[in-house]
This record gives structure tokens, sequence and C-alpha cells, in this order.
């Protein structure tokens, strides 16, 4: 535990603030080389002012927006610590990875969603809440566009159309606890909610809302397309970072330890364990490494969700689920952001052992070997999941194993796939971009000093029992074995999901919709995607429907409908008023 | 001069410089307007100032006060409207500066128009007669339609050939109604209307008439068909002040006499009939607009959709309902901001026809990189358009759906959050042609510098509205019909 | 008389409604037109059996004459292109089609609501006659309607003439980049020349007249407005040159100065009190003032628009390069 | 029934057999005249409520706002039939429907 500071508000605030200063004045073409280099050190005031700052209250104002307010707890400082962090090692990294003639574009969508991404950590209103939760994800198209091409497109495209699908949905769950409390402020829309009669209306929208930007089973095809289009640094904050806020959104909207939904719970419980299975199976039959991640990070997110399921069951497991979710949450981002950016350090590293002992570490990690992070992460979710009274809670815990091992697999084929390779022409890491990856192994090396800063790491102490050494190697040595067995006898993945997975299906249903509207509209969202757009409907039928659509507007501009519209109109009002 | 004289410079000044411009000519021309526009705009300013220090101002022209002469009544409501058609008027003033060829005869021609049709405006927003209202709408539009034939297309005169004519039916219908009114009731001042009403025959079929009449002036749906087509064939700032201001006036007049002239008769069953139009409008609209293959039709089909919004109010607004208030003030709120993001779009709209000599969206592509700054101007028209936050769309949306769950009327607000989907819709659509990398020679071009920063100066005010709301409240509060105590923020503080 | 006054009314009525008819329904448009001319004139007379001498007058001037001239020239302009037939021939509205059933159907309903509202709200209120009656000695004029106008609600006539300025400007804008109908063509007959002659100065002093009586009888600067447009429109019928382009300060000062006159005059008033509140002494001669060049402005707008209707606007790059 | 509840019952026929016109004819020259008659309805209304108390004074109010709608209609009148008859030298159409147009 490290000393606290009273540290005024709007100090606490303000850094969050400062990435967004920092993107305007890459309007001065003259500054952009200094402020590119300034972009990763500046989230670095965030990440001690999480460290050192009392958490309470910074104060709030009643001149802007509809009221804001700001502060941190415990959960919102370990978030804002760990993204501050991670947001910082890419940053540096992005500097010399970055390049081409949207550059500059790129900087300030990174230190756009940088802003929003550190301030809804701080948020404690649900006005500001969402609104920099929407900066965040809009300023992230930004980031998975960024190359232009027909992946980054379509990716981008999927990306941008389930981020307002979930904005669409958060927002009148945000309106309605806002209304019933007659408060924006998060806490009292919490005490709201807890005994308000609309909360499995807002539970729905808010756990739905939230699940696109977590990533979470059917909602997560984004993740495997944006991650691979995305340059690095991006997909590592994008991983590593942001779905996180999709989870503290659960957090914060969610009446967790108050209220009990045994239905939606037990319902979230179930998609979470899906989620985590399906996002490992998937994850294992990709080639490309960083779609491999994005599946890992699905699978993890699964966890995510069925912590909240299980609390949404039975409230007093929060307690105890919160921490899991909170040392999960920042060993998960410490760690997957670490082997993002691993990514393009190791196709043109020439420094041979060295990297693949950091690739090891961290994949181990992953994998939860003895004495690093993930072993340390998985303690608090076991005592969790223990806890829980749900019939079939012994049900998962019985699966976890099954889930390391598979971890275990997927890390040791991220290895292989991450290995470098002299025909990758890719970029060449510099120094400064190697330094920034080494230092995210550091931190997490350091993760149970970080957990101890935080006064969480009795939780996860128990990891460091020489008697549970034996149930993390397993698992991690298993794996090791028959991935080297495999590759030594040339076995090649036989099935290849491509990435996206369902999104294959969502894309044949929605084609089928598509189909009945013009065409104009049906190329907007089809342009460039796989799937063939064939079926069969009756041409009559179709021909009607968009004759209703083209014609409808000039059948409706027509002097005389619009005169017996007219008509109609004064004559219905005199009735209904008169009757 | 008594105090209250400074309510009727904003009416004034337009009038007389706009007669000036029209008498002289030469350079002095573009001089006098753009001091007649500031003036204006200052003028505007100093009534919504003086209005938010203190409290309603009256003036009494001709020194009769009411029923016998017209008063002119600045509340918080027009105060709100004044300091919105003095910024978007000033900056559409700027921006004409340079859009008509110095010397011509168009520009000739569009400056005293203009500067008649903003006093009409700024008069309607102060009258508190409701005849005087039916004056100030002629004035609006008499001015408004040959703004539209300035542009001197076929399109551009069959359009506003096709506004007048309904445009001429709907004054007639208002005018009616207003004859109606007087027949009964024997009053014509606002004020003393209210305290006359009397539910009957005779003044539901007033409002029939007053209502419908105006309905086809705002272009609400399904009456909304002749706007697309006049102001998306208008020059780019007639386009910007018909769907800015012009539209804006309508839907104005039809708030001021339902919560002030009105107030004493049960209106819900046609609030309902309204809100019903407002959910077609809203959904229609958008639809049209994601069809639309040129940006200012799309822009104008915006409109229509955005308007549906406004209409809102009517059924959410309940005095019944405690609370529901808040509908009054996010339906203003809402209209205020797009007032200036819509004159944004359609003069970040004219800059693209100016640069690429059409504004065809699928041809537009790489916009982005070539005319950056227009084109961020228009994102961020399109991030209040969307109702995204921090922008004055955003709250005004989040207002009226919280009073959409606080009436119990939740089929609105799924129309609302369905509305923001078809505004992602389309104006992704158009953002997505203009984030798309340009061909490899494609040339370097250059925005006119003055419109440029006109149109951002407009995206910026729209997109960061939100956080002036409280501001806007206080102004907004003063005389208002409904409480807007429930949902002051002061509610925040500990 | 051989009928009472109600049969009277009753049989105006039924012939109003009869004509109003055969003018929306004439096969000939020619003829509709002609036949709303001559309803306007009978409305004046209705207007006369309720007591309402000025307004009777400024309809007969411009409710049915220069609307009717209006009309004309716009006919004549679109029939000399050779279009009779379409501009001429009734067609069926809707094609006896449902909608035409419905219109028919919502019109009646529409109407009979608004009667049956006019019916019933009849006669509760005195509106504000006693208020005018009773402050009739502070307003300078005798003449109650000229008070309302000029005095009591001069505010609203102000604005009406900044709209009847704009639609000068407006008839500008659309003849912008117009063809000009050769002048020539119009026959010059010695008649109407020596017609036109006499009527001129008759007109003007009748206009005066009208200005002036106005502040105890019916007239005013509208009637009289509309008898200057009127004059202007026989001039340009009898081909007489007129200056009618903007292009010309003359004209500028003709259109532009009425709206500024009473501009400035409501300004000059405002040292210490409200917006056109005229000083008890002299507002019979403020008000005169502004009706005087009121009445220039009308008659200059009126005739403009007609000018512009008929196409006898010339634009001045063809001013100038004939 | 006194003489000026007549004319105000004519006037609002006349208004309403404009009204049907405005609405149902193609022809636009047609449909100003229809407007025409729409508002000398509406006038006709207005003048005649002036006079609808039997023996008390007639109120001017009414006749100024019927001065000022017929200025207003003239105004309108003329500028439409400016714009109509543009609009024909350029189409040679004096309809505005778009089914009219092919």
């Amino acid at each position: 535990m490290i000393p606290q500071f009273v540290i005024p508000g709007w100090m606490c605030v303000g850094v969050t603030g400062l990435p967004l200063v920092l993107a305007l004045f890459l309007m001065i073409p003259r500054l952009r080389p200094l402020i590119y280099r300034l972009t990763g050190p500046i989230a670095l005031p965030s990440a001690l002012i999480a460290l050192i700052a009392q958490p309470g209250h910074f104060g709030e104002s009643v001149t802007y927006l509809l009221g804001v307010s700001a502060g941190f707890d415990q959960i919102g400082r370990v978030f804002l610590f760990f993204t501050a962090m991670m947001w910082f090692f890419a940053g540096v990294h992005a500097t010399g990875y970055v390049k081409g003639p949207n550059k500059a574009r790129f900087f300030a969508c990174f230190l756009i969603a940088m802003t929003g991404n550190f301030g809804l950590t701080v948020a404690n209103d649900a006005v500001a809440y969402y609104s920099l939760f929407a900066l965040m994800s809009f300023a992230s198209y930004g980031l998975v566009v960024h190359s232009g091409d027909a992946l980054a497109k379509r990716a981008s495209l999927v990306y941008i159309v389930l981020v307002v699908i979930g904005e669409a949905l958060v927002f009148p769950a945000a309106v309605m606890g806002a209304a019933g409390a007659d408060s924006v402020l998060l806490p009292d829309i919490r005490a709201y909610l807890a005994t308000a009669p609309e909360l499995p209306v807002v539970a729905l929208l808010v756990l739905v809302g939230f699940s696109i930007k977590a990533g979470v089973l059917p909602l997560h095809v984004w993740l495997p397309l944006a991650h691979p289009a995305a340059p690095t640094p991006a997909s590592a904050v994008l991983s590593g970072c942001m779905i996180k806020a999709g989870v503290l959104g659960w957090i914060r909207f969610l009446p967790l330890g108050e209220a009990a939904l045994p239905a939606i719970g037990q319902g979230a419980a179930v998609i979470g364990v899906v989620t985590m299975f399906w996002g490992l199976c998937v994850g294992l039959t990709q080639s490309n490494p960083k779609a491999l991640l994005a599946y890992s990070s699905v699978s993890k997110m699964g966890v995510m969700l069925l912590l909240i399921g299980l609390s949404l069951y039975e409230p007093e497991l929060w307690k105890t689920a919160s921490v899991a979710m909170l040392v999960y949450a920042c060993f998960h981002g410490i760690n997957k952001g670490a082997l993002f950016l691993g990514c393009s350090v190791t196709p043109s590293a020439k420094r041979g052992v060295a990297v693949y002992v950091g690739l090891a570490v961290l994949a181990a990690s992953f994998a939860g070997f003895p004495l690093l992070a993930g072993a340390m992460a998985k303690f608090p979710l076991k005592y969790a999941l223990k806890g829980s009274g749900l019939p079939w809670a012994t049900v998962i815990k019985t699966l976890l194993p099954l889930t390391t091992v598979l971890t275990a697999f997927v890390m040791a084929r991220f290895v292989v796939l991450a290995r470098p390779r002299g025909d990758q022409g890719g970029h060449k890491a510099d120094r400064l971009q190697t330094t920034a990856w080494w230092g995210s192994i550091l931190l997490l090396l350091a993760f149970p000093l970080v957990l101890s800063a935080f006064g969480i790491f009795d939780k996860a102490s128990a990891a460091f029992s020489p008697k549970y050494w034996w149930g993390a190697l397993w698992p991690v040595l298993l794996a090791a074995g028959i991935s080297y067995a495999v590759i030594r006898l040339g076995y090649r993945a036989a099935l290849e999901i491509p990435m996206g997975d369902i999104l294959g299906i969502y894309e044949r249903v929605l084609s089928f919709i598509v189909r009945l509207v013009p065409t104009r509209i049906r190329n907007l969202i089809t342009r460039e995607t796989s799937a063939p757009l064939h079926m069969g409907i009756s041409d009559q039928w179709k021909q009607n429907f968009w004759t209703f659509f083209t014609k409808g507007e000039i059948r409706l501009s027509t002097w005389i409908n619009g005169g017996l519209i007219y008509l109609a109109l004064l004559v219905a009002i005199i009735l209904i008023l008169g009757w | 001069m008594t105090q209250s004289s400074i309510l009727i410079w904003p009416v004034l000044l337009p009038l007389i410089f706009g007669t000036v411009v029209f008498l002289i000519r030469g350079r002095s021309v573009l001089l006098l307007s753009l001091a007649g526009a500031i003036g204006t705009a200052l003028a505007s300013f100093r009534v919504s100032h003086a209005v938010h220090q203190s409290f309603t101002l009256v003036h009494e022209v001709g020194g009769w006060g009411a029923p016998l002469g017209i008063v002119l009544r600045a509340d918080g409501l027009a105060a709100v409207m004044l300091g919105l058609s003095g910024l978007v008027g000033l900056v559409i003033s700027v921006y004409s500066l340079t859009y008509f060829k110095s010397g011509s005869r168009k520009q000739q021609l569009f400056w005293p128009i203009w500067l008649l049709l903003w006093g009409g405006l700024n008069g309607l927003f102060i009258s508190g007669d409701i005849f005087n209202l039916y004056v100030t709408l002629e004035l609006v539009s008499l001015g408004a339609i040959p703004l539209i034939a300035l542009a001197g297309t076929r399109d551009a005169i069959k359009a506003s050939l096709r506004y007048l004519l309904l445009a001429l039916l709907g004054s007639m219908s208002y005018l009616f109604g207003v004859g109606l009114l007087y027949m009964r009731f024997g009053v014509l001042d606002l004020a003393m209307l209210g305290n006359a009403i009397t539910p009957d025959l005779t003044a539901y079929a007033a409002i029939a008439l007053m209502i419908g009449g105006l309905i086809i002036k705002s272009a609400l749906f399904p009456m909304h068909f002749w706007l697309p087509p006049a102001h998306s064939s208008a020059p780019a700032p007639v386009s910007a002040a018909l769907s800015g201001l012009v539209v804006t006036a309508s839907f104005y007049m039809v708030a001021r006499l339902w919560f002030y002239a009105f107030p004493a008769l049960d209106l819900a069953k046609l609030g309902q009939l309204i809100g019903l139009l407002g959910c077609g409008a809203i959904l229609w609209g958008g639809w049209q607009a994601m069809r639309q293959e040129r940006l200012k039709m799309l822009v104008a089909y915006s409109t229509v959709s955005q308007i549906g919004y406004l209409f809102l109010v009517f059924p959410l607004c309940n005095t019944a309902v405690e609370g529901s208030g808040i509908a009054w003030s996010g339906s203003i709120l809402f209209a205020v901001s797009h007032a200036i993001a819509k004159s944004g779009a359609f003069l970040a709209a004219g800059i693209f026809i100016n640069v690429y000599g059409h504004d065809r969206i699928s041809e537009l592509r790489g916009a982005g990189r070539q005319l950056p700054m227009v084109t961020f101007a228009f994102a961020l028209a399109g991030v209040n358009l969307m109702g995204l936050p921090p922008s004055g769309g955003f709250v005004g949306k989040w207002m009226l759906l919280k009073a959409a769950f606080i009436t119990g009327q939740w089929g609105y607000g799924v129309v609302i959050v369905c509305g923001g989907l078809l505004a992602f819709c389309y104006i992704f659509r158009v953002l997505e042609q203009f984030m798309t990398t340009p061909d490899e020679n494609a040339p370097q071009l250059k925005a006119p510098v003055v419109m440029t920063y006109s149109v951002l100066s407009l995206a910026v005010v729209a997109v960061s509205l939100g956080f002036f709301t409280p501001v806007l409240l206080g102004v907004l509060g003063v005389d208002s019909p409904v409480s807007l105590v429930s949902f002051a923020p002061e509610a925040l503080l500990p | 008389m051989m009928l009472d006054g109600l049969s009277f009314d009753l049989v105006l009525s039924i012939a109003l409604i009869a004509l109003a008819t055969a003018a929306l329904r004439a096969r000939d448009l020619f003829k509709g037109i002609v036949i709303f001319m001559l309803f306007g004139l009978l409305v004046a007379i209705a207007w006369v059996r309720v007591h309402a001498p000025d307004l009777a007058l400024a309809e007969a001037a411009i409710g049915s004459g220069i609307t009717g001239a209006l009309f004309l020239g716009a006919l004549s302009r679109i029939e000399r292109k050779k279009q009779r037939a379409a501009s001429g021939r009734l067609e069926n509205p809707v094609g006896g089609s449902t909608a035409g059933a419905w219109a028919v159907l919502l019109t009646l309903v529409l109407t009979g609501q608004l009667a049956l509202a006019v019916w019933r709200g009849w006669g509760y209120s005195d509106g504000l006659a006693g208020d005018v009656l009773s402050r009739m000695d502070e307003s300078g004029v005798s003449n109650p309607v000229t008070a309302v106008i000029l005095n009591f609600r001069a505010y609203d006539t102000l604005l009406e003439i900044g709209v009847l300025l704009l639609a000068v400007l407006g008839v500008y804008v659309v003849g912008e980049g117009q063809t000009v109908r050769d002048r020539r063509s119009t026959r010059r007959s010695e008649v109407l020349e020596t017609f036109v002659h006499l009527l001129t100065p008759a007109v003007v002093l009748t206009a005066g007249y009208l200005v002036w009586v106005g502040y105890k009888e019916p007239g005013g600067a509208f009637q009289a407005g509309a008898l200057l447009g009127g004059a202007g429109v026989v001039l340009l019928l009898s081909g007489r040159e007129l200056p009618l382009h903007s292009a010309r300060a003359v004209v500028r000062i003709a259109l532009g100065g009425g709206l500024l006159a009473f501009l400035l005059a409501g300004l000059a008033v405002m040292q210490d009190r409200a917006f056109l509140e005229y000083p008890r002494a002299s507002a019979k001669y403020i008000m005169l003032m502004i009706e005087l060049a009121c009445t220039v402005s009308i008659g200059a707008v009126l005739t403009i628009l007609f000018a512009g209707c008929a196409n006898l606007l010339a634009t001045p790059s063809e001013e100038e390069g004939s | 029934m006194s003489t000026s509840l007549i004319y105000a019952i004519t006037g609002i026929a006349i208004a309403g057999l404009g009204l049907f016109h405005f609405l149902s004819q193609r022809n636009i020259l047609r449909k100003i005249l229809a407007g025409n008659f729409i508002g000398t309805g509406i006038f006709l209304f207005l003048v005649s409520s002036a006079d609808r108390q039997a023996d008390g004074p007639i109120d001017p109010v009414p006749h100024a706002l019927v001065l000022t709608g017929i200025v207003v209609a003239v105004s309108a009148t003329a500028l439409l039939l400016s714009l109509l008859c543009r609009y024909h030298d350029e189409t040679g159409s004096l309809t505005l429907d778009e089914e009219d147009d092919e």
C-alpha cells in the first residue's frame, strides 16, 4: 500500500483531459512531430493520479451539460491505473509504428479515445460516462479504419454499426435511470434502480449495450475483425483497455450487490460461460496472431460477464466478485496489451532469443504459469465462484481447468504464429517500440506490486503458496508439449473459422432484410462483405416494397394527396378537440 | 427612450439597413450590409442578455398597450430565439459576403431581402399579438421565396413556386383562425387571449386552422414535401437560413400559441395527434434522407426528420404530470441546436458545391483529405444531428426521452432512439465517403477562408452547446409556461 | 327598393357563390378571370352592406382591379407562347377518381364545421370597437379605420409595407435573366393615348384627395396607392415607357421610400416614447407624411408587380447592351 | 339571421369553394385564382364579423386586418404569377406534380 494524498479535484479531472488538449495542437503542422512523441507520456499523469490520489469525490459542476460530477472509488482507481499504463506503452509504441498519410488523423483519434477512456473512469454521473464512452468509441473508429484497406474498411464498418447500436441501447437505459432517480449521479441511479420496477428493462439494456464494447457473444464479431485491422498499438489499447470500459459500464450502471435479478443473472452467466469457450475454441483455429488474441479477449470477457451474472443472481456475491473482476481486468489489460505489442516487435526482431523469452513470459503468464500474473488473477476468481449458490456453479468450477488448458493451447499457438519469419516484410520495430514492449512486460512481472499498491494483494497472495504450483503448471506444460509435438509432426490446422465467425450468419440474415431495401443502402451495409447476397424472395413482393419507398414520397407530394391529407388533418383536429 | 426600447432594435435595424442597401448602389452595399448584420446580431444579443439579467421585456408599440395596440414581449423563450437568430444570422451574413459574386445582381438583391427577412424573423420572435405574428410570418415567407428563386435554376423556380403556393395556403389558414378567435373573444393580444379563451367549437376550429396552417409552414410530416426541393435548390446561405431559422420560426409560433394562448384548453388529444405526426416525420424523414444521392437533399430531409423531434413537446409536455416540463426545455434546446447545426451543414454543403461544382455524395470521395476543415465542420454538425454528446442535440434528446419516461409514453422513447440510428446511417454514409482516401492524383483544393471558418464556428458552437445547457435554461426559465425547477441541476449539489 | 335588406343580402350571397363557381369552373381561363373581377365588384357591394366602405374601395381597387390585371398580364404572357390549350381548358380536376370524391367530402365537412363554428361563436364579444372609439380623440384622426391602421396598429402596417417591398424584390429576382418582350409590338392607339393623358393627372389628384379624406372618411394610403398603381398599369398598357428597373435610382426611391419614411418617422418620435408613439399635437402631420410616402410606394410597387407579371421588366444588361 | 351573418357564412362557403379548387386543380394559374377566392372568402367573413353586434358600433379592427390581408394577398399573387410565368417559360408546363413531368 503506497501513501495516498488528497489531491485537488480539478487536478485529478484535469489530467484525464490532457490528451484532448494535446490533440488540439495537432492542428498546427509544425508541432506534430513533438506531439507524436508526447502521445505516450501524456498518459503518465493519469497513472500517477490513480496511484496516489485519495479515492473520493472530486467535485462537480452544475454549469455544464446536465450537471457533471467526478470522482473515483477503488474500482475506478484500479481501472484508471492499468488503463493509463497501457495507453502509455501503446502511445510510445505508436510513435515509431504508425506511418503513412493518415498519421495525424491516427494520433488525433488515439488521443481523443485516450481522453474518453481516462475520463470515464472518473465520471460519476451518467451523462459524463455516456459522453466519454461515446467519445472513446467513435474516436476508435479512426483507429480501426486507419490503414484504409479492404479489411480495415470492413472491420470499421462492422465496428461502428455495433457501436451505434450499443449507444442506442445504453442511452435510453441511462435516461430511464436518471429520470426515475431524478438525478444524473451514478450512485443515485444505482440506488434508485435497486428497487425500481423498471430494473429488468434497464438491466437488459445495459447488459446488452455494454456487451458490444466488451465483446460478448453474440455481439463480439467486431473484435476479431478490428484487432487485426487496426495498427498494433491501437489493438493493444482496444483489447487491453477499451473493452474494459464496457465492463466498467456494467459495474457503474447496475445496482450490483443491491438487487437480485435471478433470471437475467442466470442468463448472463450462461452467456458468459458460452462466450468463454467459444472464444477459446474459435481462437484456436485462427492463423492471424492478432485475431487469435482477439478471440482470447472475447473469452476473457465471458469470464467477466459470468461474474456479473452470478452477482445479479445473488447480490451477496458481489463483494468477492468485484475484487475478482478488478484483479482479472487489471491482469488481462496489461497482459493482453503486452501480447499485442509483441506482435509488432517479433516479426522483424533480429534480437533472437530475447524476444522469444519475452513472448514466452507473456504467454506463460496468460496461461497461468505459477507465480506470474495470470495465476494470481485466477485466485480471487476461484473464491468468487466457490461462493456462488447458483445450482450449476459446480459445473463451471469443474470446467475451469479445461479453460486453463485451452488457454494454454491458444497461447502456444500464438507463440508459434508470432515467431519471427524472414518472409514477413512488415514493420521494423525501432528501439523505442521494443523498449515500450519490454516496459509492459516489466509491469506485468510487477503485477503483485501493483496489486499491493492498491491494497488488494492479499486476495491473490495465495498464488504464491507452493501447493498450488502444480495445479497451475501442468496445463501449461501439457499444452506446450502437445504443441511442440504437433509442430514437429508438421500438422496444420484443418479447420480455420473465418475471423468474425458468426458474422457470416448475421450478414446472411442482414442481406435477407437488406435485399428488401434499395440498392444504395444495400451497398452501404454490404460493401466488401464476403458473403454472397442471394436468397429467394418473390419478386412481386420485392417490387412492392421498392415502390413503396421510392414512389411513396412522390405520391405524398402530389397536390391532390397532400391536399387531402391537409383537409383530413383539419377536420380531424376539429373533431378530436370538439368531441 | 424607455428601457424596453432595446426590444425594438432587432427588428428595426435589419429593416432600416435592408431598405437602405436597396436604395444605394456601389461598394458601400457590402459594408452597410455587414454593419446591419452585426448591428442586428448585437441588438438581439443585448435583448437576450437583458432578459437573462432581469425579466420579461415589454414594449408597447405606439404607446397604446394591449388590447388596442400591439405589444412586443421578450420572455425567456423569445430571448433564446432572438439569440439564436442573432448568431445564425450573423454567420450566414459573413458567409454570404464572399458567397455571392461581388457586384452581381444576385448580390444586390440578396442583401435587402435577407435583411428584411431577418427583421421579420426577429419581429416574429418578440411579437405578442396573434395578428402581428401573421404579418411577420408573411414577411418571412415572402422573403424566403425570392431567396430560393435567387438560385435561378429551374429546380429552384419550381421549388419556390410550390413552396409559395403552400405557404399561401398556410397563411390563409392561419389568418382564418385569427379571424375566428377575434370574432369570438374580441382580442388579438396573446396574453389576453390566453385569459379569455374558453373551450368551444369556435376556439377549436380556430386552433385547427392556425395549427394546421403552421404545420404546413413548418413542414411537419406529412406536409413536408415542399421542403426538400426548396431547401436543397436554394443558394447555400439561403438554405441555411431556411432550415435553421425559418422552419424553426413556424414551430416557435405553434409552441407560442400552444403554451401561451391556449393553455386553458385541454389539448391532450391534439397533442397525441401531433406527436404521431412528429414520429412519422422522424422516421420517414430519416429514411428518405438515407436514400438521397445529393448532399443538400440529404441535409434537407434530415431537417424533415429533426422537425419531428420538436413537435414531440406537445404530447410529452403534460402539465398534469410533474416533471414533464423537461420536454419543453428539451424541445427548445433541440430547436436551437438543430438550427445551428443544420445551418452549419448547409453552409458546408455550399462550400462543397462551390469547390467541386456538384454535391453528389458518391463523387465526394476523399473530401476529408482535400478540404479537411469543411469536412470536420460537417462532421461536427453531424454529431449534433445524431444526438451524440456533448452536442445540444444530445441534451435535447435526453430531455425529451426523459419526459417520455416520466409521462409513461415509452413509444415516443423508442422513436427518439430509432431516429438517432437513422441519423447515424445518413450522416455516416456521407462521412464514410469523405474519409475514403482520394485518388493518387487528386489535386489539393482550397476552400474560401471566410466561408470555411464561418461554417466551422457554427459547427463548434453546435457541438459544444450541451455544455451551456444551464445558461440556456436560465434564459428560458424567464416567464416559462412550465415549471423548470424540477430539472435544475442544482439537485446535484450536496 | 324592390327587395328588403335581407332578401337583397341573400340574393347577393347566392350571386357571389354562383360567380365564384363560374369563375373557378370556367372553361376559358380568360373568362374565369373576368368573372373574378366582376365577383370582386360584387364583394365590394357586400362590404358596403356590412358598413365597410373603406374596404369596399380597397377591394374594388386592389382585390379585383389590380389582382385581375395581374392575372390578365400573366395569362396573356403565357398564351403568347401559344399554349392556349394548356392554360385555357379546364381539366377535370381529379379525374373523377376516389380522391376527388374524398376532396369534395372533406371540403364539405370542413366548411360545415367552420360555418358552425362561426354560427356558434357569433355575437359574443364586442371586440375592440369600444376601446377604439373611446380613444379616437387621442389618435389625431377621426376615421376609426385610419386610426387603427396608422396609429393603434401602425406597426402591422409598417411591416406590411415591408411585405410589399419584398414582393417587388421577389419579382425582380424572378425577372432576372428573362428575355424582355418587344414593347413595340404593343399597338398604340390614339384614343387610349389621349385618354391616358387626361387620366393620369386626374388619378394623381384623386389619390391625393383620398389620402387627405382618409382622416375623416373612407380612404387612405392603400386605396390611393391602388389608384396610382392602376394608373401605372394603364400607362404600361398604353405602351408608355415608365422607369421600372431597380437599376434606376428613382425607382428604388419610389419603392423603398415609403418603408424608410415610416421607419424614420417611428424612430424620430422615440426620444422618450415608444416606437411609433406620435406626440399628440403633431400626430396628424406625421401620419400624413407617412401616408403620402406610402401612397407613392404602393403605387410604384403595384405598377412594378404588374410589369413583372406581364414581363415588362428589362434586365439592366439588356438595357445597357442595346 | 342578420345581414352580416349571411355574409360571414357566404364568405366561408366561398373560401371552401376556393379551397376545393385550390387543392384539386392541377393548372397552377387556376390554383392561384382559387387561392384568391379563399382569401376573398376569408376577408368577407372578417369584414362581416366587424358588424356582428346588431346595435353596437362597427369594429374597425377587422377592417384594418382585412386591409393588411388584401395587401399581403396581392403581393403573394404577384410573386406567384411571376414565378409561374418564369416556370412556364422554362418548362412550358403549367402543372407541378412530378407525375406530370414525364
